[in-house]
């Protein structure tokens, strides 16, 4: 049972040393790196398949590594974000202008940061899984400021201190849960254990555990970008490389949410719903809200694309609270949001290459001066703004039919409207880049053809999600519900 | 005589009396002017005269401008097959409404429009857009005093109206029907171009809304423009009359009464044809931004009429 | 019928593929036309078999779209009006395009517009057809978005990049509530229409009436009522001609099968407010909507005005229909509907046929505004008699089939007037004399149109040198005439066809009294009857007539061609001709408390004397009443708003860490007190 | 050990712990905040060591041995060298002047004895008493890095925030389970040195570690 799990998380460490060792301008250095990416992703894929057959995998001392269907998604998710970033990260396009030191700086820790979140993910403990969160915060945070400047240095540290106060809140929460489970079963080895945690939860003290789930959800929330908390998302993820910005918008977020199902289901166990629920609409309509509406005066498209992620991650957050429906909706935006924001990250950051500003006005005529480029910037820009025929028109007219199944009417049109302020500002400022004439002085024509191929597979997969989605993803879905969405 | 005979005979008559009315308001408002004013008939002449001459058509016109004539002449000759000129039981009754004959005339206007504008001159130009003005606002109250009509007789079809009344004659004095009257009174000055509105008799550029239409014109069609505005004029005369005052309309279709209906037909149109000369030698003609004062003086009459007859 | 439905989405289909694949030439732009015209004749077919056999049609496709219960198809008469309608359209149109889009020759432009147009009358036909919620949204989204791409087919001009945003933008909200209003009537149930039917009844009237709000802001968001109809005026002009033809024409369209659909048929009519509402909405959108098309010297926002115009014609009969049926007035609802579904069909034929026509004068002249035509008619006599054509039509003029649905239209509003309530005598004596100011308007307005681009002299080189539409497009615009003539001669025998569409929709027993007596139509009760064949045959006998005799009797000397007359200047040069904006100057001061026009008159005179004018400029502008008072103080909020929240992000760590910290103080707070309970 | 003495001893641990903390508060100049900080490392290794004593629990030793050896000596060390190397910048006025600080603290210490009652009442530990005094701990060192403008004092103010989390586990659950405990440890220490590269960085390109300067990126 352990080999699924070996070259699961092995290679990533693997990719890591080898990225240590090896000078990076070789190719033979990047194949390997992009290899030693790909290897996790076929794992995961492994687990999903032994998930969907009935197993539910467990591996290590006190079973401390556990896959069940949420763990499963998840871990694709990270796996197809990594083998994007190793396939297309620095080092790899012809206008690169990144030393080999950065190259190497960043191969390994992006190895790392992938290599945590999959322990994260896996982990059936909730303090290893805190620890690899706050892992993922150390190792992201070094790569932040790959090229060193005064706004790369601000984000940076803006991003360590906010994250790890965050994450720090999160473990007192972690604590107290430890806390209330030991006064009453008293100190055992796998008490930290999820599933334990899980048979128990009926006997856990409501008071303790409610107190414990406010401290997770501010801690997780503050990495998962949810508002108040989510100051430090706009500056990170503008100032990252993009390949690093499309891990953290596109898993990262996920990851810390995954966290917040797990001690959901948990207090949801011992509490009910209803606590939960009400505190998750409130954050959530708050980050939405204020992700909405920043939306409308932008002046960078990194940083449109960042507040894009806090609304949908928002989005998310309000959807798990909509009863089993909402989670599946949820779910499915989930898997929707990680392909469309990571393609147009990846996108971005070849349009940066290309331009060479991140301000909007200095960015036009997209589809003329790179056509397969400005095409997938346009398809995503579709997907972002939940239009058919990709995955999130899918997911959200599914959640606001949870939303109004569940009776909550006037909520969904607040998210209505707040969607529309959105969709109209996301679609000004997008459009502003696509059409017109291309400034003077920008090369003309595709540069590295290649390198855009994983991205139209990532185009194709949210059409694929947006008009028949497959039956196992379905039947992963569905599994979800029954462990989260009670 | 058939039903299907009686069209074509209230055509011909149309045709023959149209030029004479025109002709016999401009002699009684001569004679109301201390003028001698040329005979009653000489529209007649005039007619025959334009038949004869030579036609002028501008280099600028199209086919539209040599067609538009024989529209314009025949949808005014297709209102007279429906409306009641002589007798009531109309043949073409269950063809066409109060409806069709406004739009009939409307598809006239239009079409003379389109032609005073082909030519290209600024006279055509400025005819035709303030001939469309004034048909638009002139439309509302058409449509409104219809309803007026049709809602106290329970039809809109113009025979059934005339019918109506005629059966019941309290039905002529109810204050819908005059309410109507006055207002389609002041529809049939704006639409046939008499005095408060436009002014008949000269070719003042200032003044001029339908002469401006036509001014591009000469020989044959300049008649049949001409015959058809005095048609539009008697079938305006012929609703005020036949439709509020229906008396003396043939019932059966016998030569006798066919006969009597001719005569109290004339009697009409020469009573409403002094009305008019009596209305334009004491109005002076409007400004042309005061005419839609009138018309919209003459829209809530209409809206009265209609308030009037579904009231009571 | 299957054959028919799965023949119509592969001749879509496959003309989009060709589009896509067979590069960018003559090839392309032909198999992609074929296959258009293919699928909508498929279309036209499958409507014609379920209104005119009853032949029933229904697909459940439960794997497509599985995880949210799979799409489902129905055909039923009212989606078979609609379906007719729009293959009416598509067909000429496509052919029409064949030609027209060569101007994108060699450019992949022209790949974006076969694909587009191909995917847009796919989803535009099918929505009809939709049985399920999400079956219905995702096609009406899906038909929204490849409309959105056709407009942005040039997309290197600005304007046509804003018209396109904002075109997305008015859809996207009209889309947002009519997902609140499906899902509210759905509330929680299974996603078909017949369960939706059934939940209806159940549903609190409070529900309904916020359903049937929500429904009517969407629908007539899509179809351009006042005020939601911005983006009509904006996204018309900037679409390619034949994708406007088909938009004025068919799309808009389906705002009103949406209406019909909730508010008749799955709502089954509601109080008397909604008829109320919507005949009022009706009365001001035609009202306002020529009013507009009047200060317009741009032809083809002209049109799209005149598009906003006719809709709210459309409207005033559905209003009108809705409010007899809640006054339970069977037989005047019947007819009201009728009148509606009738112009519904004949604005689609003779608004495809003007845009068409406005299409190739643009192609021809290479410009749309008026003032810059003229004299049109020598170089493009086809184009010329067929814009006249769509011209009468769209006047509402007797031969035409204008006349008939607007004469269908008056005659349905006559009954209100003897109304129980009197309110409802008012609201229809109102919308009568704002019908027939309306239906004045737009003669004088098309006068405007066709007189100032085709006749006199021309205004610029371009119009002189004009050049008649290629074959192609001629063809589909003399199909779209034919239709116009067809519709208003055999009147008799479609208004029955109508009636059997409408009357289950307000209770009538099937065999529907026919609103037609062998070739007249005749209103309920014997009120009025009027036989569009019998007017057509009788003017053209008595024009005949007339040219007959004139030609005997009259003399036969021969026509001598001259100078036009000008109180004896030497020539007569284009500048003494009327422009659109002097053709329209009186109607603009007599509504002027409506426009209140802003103009400004710069002349700069000779240098040397006072007295000569070397040029006058003249510039009017109309007060923009809804953008400038509905939407920008709505914009300006929003972005007050994202600047008070943009404050947030002020830069300072300190700040930030204090919002997280005052997050967690909070909710403990909240805890603490929810906790003493 | 009798159960009472533990929880005196144990509540007088917590204390001298608290006190350490709000002595950040009260002092200004970064040597004082330094021996603070190691002042209360050593206090709560001292306490963990007196709860592993009473539970009989070598893991807690190991626990003690670790915090001493790694955050009583060498994050100090570290920390000292940081000092060094930017003590001679001036002395920057925090955003709120001592006396409000020492209220605010104050206060904090009574929200936290609020929010901890119902853990107090559920507890049956004897050292169950000193947890509302390490929660108070959390939410001081959270003001403290709120309120304080220097990056190396926030980076204290973190370290403090981590001890008193490590204080409530001891007190409230006497020690996580011991793999946790170390994966704590381990981020701990490499959380402060990328914090400690940072500031290195930051005095790098602004010259001055005060984080007033980084408001660059607004909007």
């Amino acid at each position: 049972m352990s080999v699924p799990f070996l070259t699961l998380l092995l290679p990533p460490l693997l990719a890591a040393a080898g990225a240590l060792v090896l000078p990076p301008r070789r190719r033979a250095a990047g194949a390997l790196h992009a290899a030693l990416g790909l290897v996790p992703l076929l794992a995961a894929l492994r687990l999903a398949a032994l998930v969907l057959d009935g197993w539910t995998p467990t591996w290590g001392p006190t079973d401390l590594f556990r896959v069940d269907a949420l763990s499963a998604l998840l871990a694709g998710c990270v796996t197809f974000v990594a083998a994007l970033v190793a396939l297309l990260g620095p080092g790899f396009g012809r206008e690169e202008h990144y030393t080999p030191s950065q190259v190497r700086r960043f191969r390994v820790f992006a190895s790392l940061f992938a290599f945590t979140m999959l322990v994260a993910v896996t982990a059936n403990n909730v303090g290893v899984m805190w620890i690899a969160i706050e892992a993922t915060t150390i190792a992201s945070a070094v790569i932040v400021p790959l090229t060193v400047s005064k706004a790369s240095v601000e984000a940076s540290w803006k991003y360590i201190l906010i994250g790890s106060v965050g994450i720090a809140l999160a473990f007192v929460g972690t604590v107290l849960g430890y806390f209330d489970f030991v006064t009453l079963v008293g100190r055992r080895e796998y008490a930290l254990n999820w599933t334990v945690l899980m048979a128990n939860a009926r006997v856990l003290h409501p008071p303790v555990i409610e107190l414990a789930f406010v401290f997770i959800l501010i801690g997780y929330g503050t990495k998962a970008g949810l508002a108040p908390m989510h100051t430090w998302l706009p500056d990170a993820h503008s100032e990252a490389p993009s390949a690093l910005s499309a891990m953290m918008s596109g898993v990262l977020l996920a990851v810390a949410l995954y966290a917040i199902v797990r001690w959901r289901a948990v207090v949801n166990a011992a509490v009910g719903p209803v606590f939960s629920d009400r505190l998750l609409i409130g954050l959530g309509l708050l980050s939405l809200g204020i992700a909405a509406l920043s939306l409308v005066i932008q002046r960078q498209y990194k940083r449109l694309l960042a507040y894009s992620s806090i609304e949908h991650t928002g989005l998310m957050c309000l959807g798990l609270a909509l009863g089993p429906l909402g989670v599946f909706a949820a779910m499915l935006h989930l898997v929707n949001h990680m392909l469309a924001k990571s393609m147009m990250f990846f996108l971005s950051g070849r349009i940066l290459d290309r331009y060479g500003s991140p301000e909007i006005s200095r960015v036009s005529g997209l589809l003329r001066v790179m056509p397969w480029t400005g095409g997938l910037f346009a398809a995503g820009m579709i997907a972002l703004l939940g239009l058919p025929p990709f995955g999130m028109f899918l997911s959200k007219f599914t959640l606001v039919r949870a939303g109004f199944a569940g009776g909550q009417g006037w909520l969904m049109a607040a998210v209505l409207a707040l969607l529309a302020v959105a969709f109209v500002s996301l679609l000004a400022h997008l459009n502003r880049m696509l059409y017109g004439a291309a400034p003077t002085g920008v090369r003309q024509g595709e540069g590295g053809g290649w390198g855009v191929v994983p991205l139209v597979a990532c185009a194709a997969a949210l059409v694929v999600l947006g008009l028949a989605v497959p039956a196992p993803v379905m039947e992963l879905l569905e599994r979800i519900v029954e462990i989260a969405g009670r | 005589m058939s039903p299907w005979l009686l069209g074509p005979v209230q055509a011909s008559v149309a045709l023959l009396l149209a030029p004479g009315l025109v002709g016999a308001v401009r002699w009684m408002k001569a004679r109301l002017q201390n003028r001698r004013g040329s005979p009653p008939w000489q529209p007649y002449l005039e007619l025959r005269k334009l038949f004869a001459k030579e036609v002028v058509v501008s280099n600028n016109a199209s086919w539209l401008f040599r067609a538009a004539p024989f529209i314009v002449f025949g949808s005014t000759v297709a209102v007279t097959l429906l409306v009641p000129l002589l007798a009531v039981p109309l043949p073409f009754d269950g063809a066409g409404d109060l409806v069709v004959v406004v739009y009939l005339l409307l598809l006239g206007t239009f079409f003379l429009a389109l032609a005073g504008l082909d030519p290209g001159s600024s006279f055509g130009g400025m005819g035709a857009s303030r001939e469309m003005t004034v048909a638009a606002l002139a439309e509302p109250t058409m449509a409104l005093a219809i309803f007026a009509l049709a809602w106290g007789a329970g039809s809109t079809n113009l025979g059934q109206i005339a019918f109506r009344t005629l059966a019941t004659p309290s039905e002529a004095l109810a204050p819908g029907h005059l309410l109507a009257f006055a207002a389609i009174f002041v529809v049939t000055l704006a639409e046939t171009g008499r005095l408060p509105v436009d002014n008949p008799a000269t070719h003042l550029e200032l003044t001029m809304i339908h002469e401006a239409m036509v001014l591009e014109y000469s020989g044959r069609y300049l008649a049949l423009l001409e015959w058809a505005a005095a048609l539009k004029l008697l079938i305006f005369f012929t609703l005020l009359g036949n439709l509020f005052v229906p008396w003396g309309v043939a019932v059966t279709l016998t030569p006798g009464a066919l006969l009597w209906a001719v005569f109290t037909l004339a009697l009409k149109l020469g009573a409403l044809g002094g009305a008019v000369a009596l209305v334009e030698t004491h109005i002076a003609k409007l400004r042309l931004f005061r005419v839609p004062e009138l018309l919209s003086a003459s829209f809530i009459l209409a809206l009265l009429a209609v308030t009037a007859s579904f009231l009571l | 019928m299957r054959a028919l439905f799965l023949l119509l989405v592969a001749g879509y289909a496959s003309g989009a593929a060709a589009a896509l694949v067979l590069g960018t030439g003559a090839l392309a732009r032909w198999a992609s036309a074929l296959g258009a015209i293919a699928g909508a004749s498929a279309g036209l077919a499958l409507a014609a078999g379920a209104c005119v056999w009853g032949a029933a049609f229904s697909l459940d496709a439960p794997d497509l779209l599985g995880v949210v219960g799979g799409m489902a198809f129905r055909l039923d008469a009212l989606g078979a009006v609609f379906l007719a309608l729009t293959s009416l359209v598509a067909a000429p149109s496509a052919l029409y395009g064949a030609g027209y889009s060569r101007a994108w020759d060699g450019r992949p432009a022209l790949r974006q517009v076969g694909f587009m147009l191909n995917a847009f009358l796919l989803t535009m036909s099918l929505v009809p057809l939709a049985d399920g919620t999400l079956t219905f949204l995702l096609l009406w989204e899906g038909m929204s978005l490849s409309s959105y791409f056709l407009v942005m087919t040039d997309a290197d001009k600005p304007e046509v990049v804003s018209a396109g945003q904002w075109y997305l933008a008015m859809t996207q909200m009209g889309f947002a509530c009519l997902l609140g209003a499906f899902l509210l009537l759905q509330s929680g149930g299974p996603g078909s229409f017949a369960d939706l039917r059934a939940a209806a009844d159940a549903l609190a009237p409070g529900t309904r009436d916020m359903v049937f709000a929500l429904a009517l802001i969407g629908f007539g968001s899509k179809a351009g009522l006042i005020p939601l109809h911005v983006w009509l005026p904006r996204a018309h002009p900037a679409a390619p001609s034949h994708v406007s033809a088909l938009m004025s024409g068919a799309m808009i369209k389906m705002g009103i099968y949406g209406l019909l659909r909730v508010g008749l048929d799955l709502l089954g009519g509601g109080p008397a407010w909604w008829g109320g509402l919507v005949l009022a909405l009706g009365a001001v959108s035609a009202l306002l909507g020529v009013l507009y098309a009047l200060m317009e010297h741009d032809l083809k926002s002209l049109l799209a005005y005149h598009s906003v115009e006719n809709i709210g014609l459309i409207t005033i009969g559905m209003g009108a229909g809705l409010l007899f049926a809640s006054l339970e007035m069977p037989a005047a609802a019947a007819l009201a509907l009728v009148a509606a579904l009738y112009h519904t069909v004949n604005h689609a034929v003779f608004k495809g046929l003007l845009f068409l026509g406005a299409g190739a004068v643009l192609h021809a002249t290479g410009t749309r505004d008026m003032n810059r035509m003229g004299g049109l008619i020598r170089g493009m006599p086809w184009t010329a008699a067929l814009f006249l054509v769509g011209s009468v039509a769209i006047s509402g003029l007797p031969p035409l089939n204008g006349f008939v649905s607007e004469w269908l239209l008056f005659q349905s509003l006559l009954p209100g007037i003897g109304a129980p309530s009197p309110l409802v005598a008012v609201l229809m004596v109102l919308a009568l004399g704002m019908l027939a100011l309306t239906a004045g308007l737009c003669a004088a307005c098309f006068v405007k149109a066709f007189g100032i681009t085709f006749l006199a002299i021309p205004r610029s080189p371009e119009a002189e040198h004009a050049h008649e539409a290629a074959w192609s497009m001629r063809a589909g615009m003399v199909v779209l005439a034919g239709a116009c003539v067809v519709l208003s001669v055999g009147a008799f025998k479609i208004v029955p066809r109508l009636t059997e569409v409408v009357a289950p929709l307000v209770g009538l027993p099937v065999p529907a009294p026919s609103f037609s007596v062998g070739w007249a139509l005749q209103t309920p009760g014997g009120f009025a009857r009027m036989s569009p064949t019998l007017v057509a045959a009788g003017l053209g006998l008595v024009v005949l007539a007339a040219w007959l005799a004139v030609k005997t009797f009259a003399s036969r000397r021969p026509l001598r061609v001259g100078e036009t007359w000008g109180c004896g200047r030497v020539v007569q040069t284009p500048r003494m001709e009327y422009t659109a904006t002097a053709f329209a100057e009186p109607l603009r001061r007599i509504f002027a408390a409506f426009y209140r026009p802003s103009e400004d008159v710069s002349i700069d005179f000779h240098p040397d004397s006072r007295y000569f004018v070397q040029s006058i400029s003249y510039h009017s502008a109309i007060v923009p009443w809804f953008e400038r008072y509905l939407y920008a103080p709505v914009i300006a909020r929003v972005r007050r708003w994202s600047e008070r929240v943009l404050a947030l992000q002020s830069g300072s760590a300190h700040a930030y860490l204090t919002y997280l910290v005052a997050a967690l103080v909070l909710l403990l707070g909240w805890l603490v007190v929810t906790g003493q309970r | 050990m009798s159960p009472h003495l533990v929880s005196q001893l144990s509540v007088g641990g917590a204390t001298l712990v608290l006190l350490a903390g709000l002595m950040m508060l009260w002092r200004r100049g970064v040597e004082a905040h330094i021996k603070a900080f190691t002042a209360q490392s050593v206090a709560l290794a001292a306490t963990t060591a007196m709860v592993g004593w009473f539970a009989g629990d070598w893991q807690l030793w190991a626990v003690a041995a670790l915090l001493l050896l790694i955050k009583g000596i060498g994050i100090p060390i570290l920390l000292q060298r940081m000092a060094r190397r930017f003590g001679t910048e001036r002395e920057l006025e925090p955003y709120v002047n001592t006396a409000t600080s020492l209220l605010v603290g104050g206060l904090l210490v009574l929200l936290a004895y609020v929010v901890t009652k119902p853990l107090v009442s559920v507890s049956q530990l004897p050292t169950r008493t000193g947890m509302p005094l390490a929660m108070g701990l959390v939410f001081v060192s959270l003001f403290v890095i709120i309120s304080r403008k220097k990056a190396l004092t926030q980076v204290l103010g973190f370290l403090m925030l981590e001890n008193g989390i490590a204080l409530l586990a001891v007190l409230g659950a006497h020690g996580i389970p011991i793999i946790v405990e170390i994966g704590v440890f381990l981020d701990v220490l490499l959380g402060f040195i990328v914090m400690q590269v940072f500031v290195y960085q930051i005095h790098e390109t602004f010259e001055s570690i005060d984080v007033e300067q980084l408001n660059r990126l607004r909007e």
